[in-house]
């Protein structure tokens, strides 16, 4: 289980395709307990992220999610830019001149990503953002040895809706205080899209 | 959905165009981008860049002109624009006394700010970053995302427009909104709420006979939803609440701004002044200026904010000064 | 009916009453009445009023102040002021110089204005009046009572203000005020109705995907519903019906004014801008100023307007003079 | 049959209090085929037109109706307030110094109210308009010796039902067009009411 340029091209595109089917369904979320706008921007985002990808070549998977976090800085907006902007470039500057990734490289990019987005975002676990799901990922990798990675896709879904529960106390959804709870979180929603996709461009891989 | 547009992917695009295309004398866009600027920058001057979601307008492209902004940067709809966007708005309008950007306190727009601010820096331009945060609505706290900006964010533009107008340095415009963002509180309400367009489905429901108060210029969540109450009582909430976080004394001076979030009719607004007036006689507070008007709307939201920016001598003298912005005109 | 309003009776004293407290330093109400008046007037000057039914804000007391109108009268919304009250109007700005009324081309608006003619006449006071009719939206013909006045009436009162303004006899101020109607037209379209807030109940209704091509600013009937359409199919019908009706030569100079009947977002006004800019552009017109806001309303009426006015040097030299009105500076 | 000071004033206020029932009918007929403000502007005026009156004493009809028209041109408004004060000062002149109306009188004034009327709003008959209500009842008086006062009241009634089948070319219904066949004018309706009125008031005088 080991990822190349275009596993990461598998996994940018099937992330995409997630996004697109459920841009709705996003923006729905966010429509509870913000501002109508993370489906779309999210869809848009990832949509030039395969324009701009699916043609170039590239010589690492750092060098292509360069690219992918360039993009979404440049063309998501709001505040779930600027995050997986900043998670996608931590992963490439992690995953820096590898030409193979290995499990323990995702385990070390994902955790890089992830401290990124609780420095850029201010925020820590437990705060109804999307660290509510990249958080337990890494730590499924730091715990396990993971063979099966439909753990990951599990694990993500499980974090996704336990942020249901939570009260948000960063983002736009902490306007909306005890309203905010009952709703999956929009960011972790688009998240949990994203590790599934990761999850099943590695079974292949 | 019913709206004047195209597709609706391209509202801001299309808005933009618009824009520049009005104004042809005033305005420009900057290449590849929806950053708009004016046409000749004054020189020797710090530059002032703001920006945010669209769906605000007038603001921030109506602000842009000699006395206010030197450049505005539309994301999409409701939706804090990028940093290349807005490093491309710093580098556009540094003239060499660097820039200061008047950021609205959102966790997105702070960010985007931020980072862009950092590509800046790094290319050598001096920046500074005021956050404005007026909305009374919002509990001010460290542990959460603290008061939005809202309409108090157009008197920051005016009043640090007016002092960079005048050649003072980045460290004195920036003192200066700062001020005017200790001095300045508000608090809205809505009727009825918005559609973003690309979304196609209003963004809250409210009932027939109901009101929410302190609502969110993107339609976030208020202090409370009630059943619809006369113009004065309604002044009389936002008014107050405004006067109580301000902690105004008897014998201070005060700006007035009543906006329409984006389909209250002009005469409603008036109504309101009127009462809103009232209550700051009996707090025995004077009445320096009053605007009235649309000025940080929320598409096409039914509802009203109340602004209040307690003034000194200089703070009167900019708000006075001469502005060409094309949505306030001084 | 969700409105900003304490009794539905009293819109009209309530906005009047907000007006003249927003803008104490430059207008002041006439006792027991409904107009608004320049505190200070200029002197040697024709007097200039206008006014008719309330619902249309900023029209008519936004275009008070110098360089524009010395009064409006407000009437009940949707209904033509009274005698007495435009006689009163006439009698408080004439400064010996006669008066101008601008008048927009209503029945009932006609009665009132004439009997208040005749009325200020029998009192020795000079007056004289012109009957705005841009709207190509109704025929124009003996038979019927011709074109309604709509936001082309904002340029009269502009180009008659700044004529008046320079001393011009009131023959001189009438005649420019009869050229800029003779150059005018105008044509509207409604997407949602608007309540008067008495009525309680909207005046007119229309499906989810209808919108009413070449609506009257009270509802009156325009000429075609039909399916909604894009920004720019509803920018080149009205814009089209415009100069069809205007027969502008390739070459010929105008001055365009998009107007928001009262909830439509600014960001739409521009997008439709963007296009009747393109449209002017392919018939070899050029454009000496846009205007793009709220000049006209309908209440909370949901739609737009387009205004082409045809200039020469005169009409953009007066267009272009200083006008103090709190909803028109230039 | 004659009208003394108290029978005008029992004239206006049944017509006020037919206005005041019927203001919303008014304004949903002007709402039809016109702007929703005839009920609104007809009550205001009416009321004030009492208010005025009410306590006040005049030594001759034609006084008291020289207020009623200066009380409606001041506080109606739009296109109803200057033709129904041009009609009640007509009323006024013709009456002019005459303590008692008779039924002769009653028939050159409402003449007078009519001519004033057409010349005021530059209007003739079939144009849909209280013109269509105006006309029939002078013609009534003109053309019979009103023994019962009861037949003004019918005329009115079907003159005003006949203005359904009118297409307006005068006032704002005119921009309506074919679209204004099918509605009863809301000036031929007030009208109707004011008829109405003076007919019961000259059965018991
Ligand atoms: N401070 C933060 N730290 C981490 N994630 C955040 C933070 N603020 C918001 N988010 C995430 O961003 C999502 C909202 O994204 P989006 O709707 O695109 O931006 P915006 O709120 O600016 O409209 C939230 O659902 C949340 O997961
Ligand atoms: N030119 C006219 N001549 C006679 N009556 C008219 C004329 N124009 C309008 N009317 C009458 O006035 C009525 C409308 O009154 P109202 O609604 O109060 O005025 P507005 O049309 O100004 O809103 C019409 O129903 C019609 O009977
Ligand atoms: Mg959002
Ligand atoms: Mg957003
Ligand atoms: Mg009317
Ligand atoms: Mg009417």
């Amino acid at each position: 289980m080991k990822l190349q340029v275009n596993d990461i091209r598998n996994w940018m595109n099937l992330s995409n395709q997630l996004i697109q089917e459920n841009k709705s369904y996003l923006t729905e979320l966010d429509q509870a307990i913000g501002d109508s706008d993370h489906g779309i921007n999210m869809a848009r985002g990832f949509q030039e992220v395969i324009t701009k990808i699916q043609d170039q070549s590239y010589s690492t998977p750092s060098d292509m999610l360069k690219d992918v976090a360039m993009t979404l800085m440049s063309k998501v907006g709001g505040a779930a830019g600027p995050l997986y902007g900043t998670a996608f470039l931590k992963l490439s500057m992690a995953w820096k001149n590898k030409s193979e990734i290995q499990v323990n490289d995702i385990k070390d990019g994902l955790q890089a990503g992830l401290d990124g987005i609780k420095q850029r975002g201010k925020a820590t676990s437990g705060e109804k953002t999307m660290i509510d799901v990249w958080d337990p990922v890494v730590q499924l990798f730091s715990e396990n040895d993971i063979t099966d990675p439909s753990l990951i896709e599990e694990t993500a879904k499980q974090a996704m809706n336990n942020t249901k529960d939570l009260k948000a106390t960063k983002g736009r959804a902490s306007y909306f205080k005890e309203k905010s709870i009952d709703n999956i979180d929009p960011g972790s929603a688009s998240s949990y899209y994203i590790f599934s996709a990761l999850s099943t461009s590695l079974q292949g891989a | 959905m019913k709206k004047i547009i195209n597709n609706p992917n391209d509202v801001v695009s299309d808005m933009v165009s618009g824009m520049i295309q009005a104004f042809p004398e005033k305005l420009e866009q900057i290449d590849g981008t929806m950053v708009i600027k004016r046409k000749e920058l004054s020189s020797n001057k710090v530059g002032l860049v703001s920006g945010g979601g669209s769906g605000h307008e007038p603001a921030h492209a109506g602000y842009v002109g000699k006395g206010m902004l030197d450049a505005a940067v539309a994301g999409e709809v409701f939706t804090s624009p990028t940093p290349d966007q807005i490093l491309a708005a710093i580098k556009a309008v540094d003239t060499g006394h660097g820039v200061l950007l008047i950021v609205k306190n959102y966790t997105g727009d702070v960010m985007n700010f931020d980072m862009a601010s950092e590509l800046a820096e790094s290319e050598g331009i001096k920046v500074e970053q005021v956050i404005v945060n007026d909305d009374v609505a919002v509990e001010d706290s460290d542990f959460t995302t603290g008061r939005r900006g809202i309409a108090g964010t157009v008197f920051v533009h005016k009043i640090a427009g007016a002092m960079a107008e005048t050649g003072a340095t980045l460290n004195e415009v920036k003192e200066v909104a700062e001020k005017t963002i200790t001095h300045v509180r508000s608090m809205g309400m809505a009727l009825t709420p918005c559609t973003v367009p690309a979304a196609g489905k209003p963004s809250f429901q409210l009932e027939d006979n109901e009101m929410e108060i302190g609502i969110g210029i993107h339609g976030e969540a208020g202090i409370e939803r009630k059943p619809i109450t006369s113009a004065k009582n309604i002044a009389n909430e936002l008014t107050q609440k405004v006067l109580d976080d301000l902690q105004l004394q008897s014998g201070d001076e005060v700006a007035v701004m009543i906006n329409g979030l984006g389909a209250t009719p002009e005469m409603e607004l008036f109504i309101l002044q009127q009462h809103v007036n009232q209550l700051l006689k009996d707090n025995n507070l004077s009445v320096f200026r009053t605007y009235v008007g649309e000025f940080m709307t929320s598409l096409e939201m039914t509802g009203c904010s109340v602004t209040l920016l307690k003034v000194d001598n200089q703070l009167k003298s900019l708000l006075e000064a001469k502005s060409e912005a094309t949505a306030f005109r001084v």
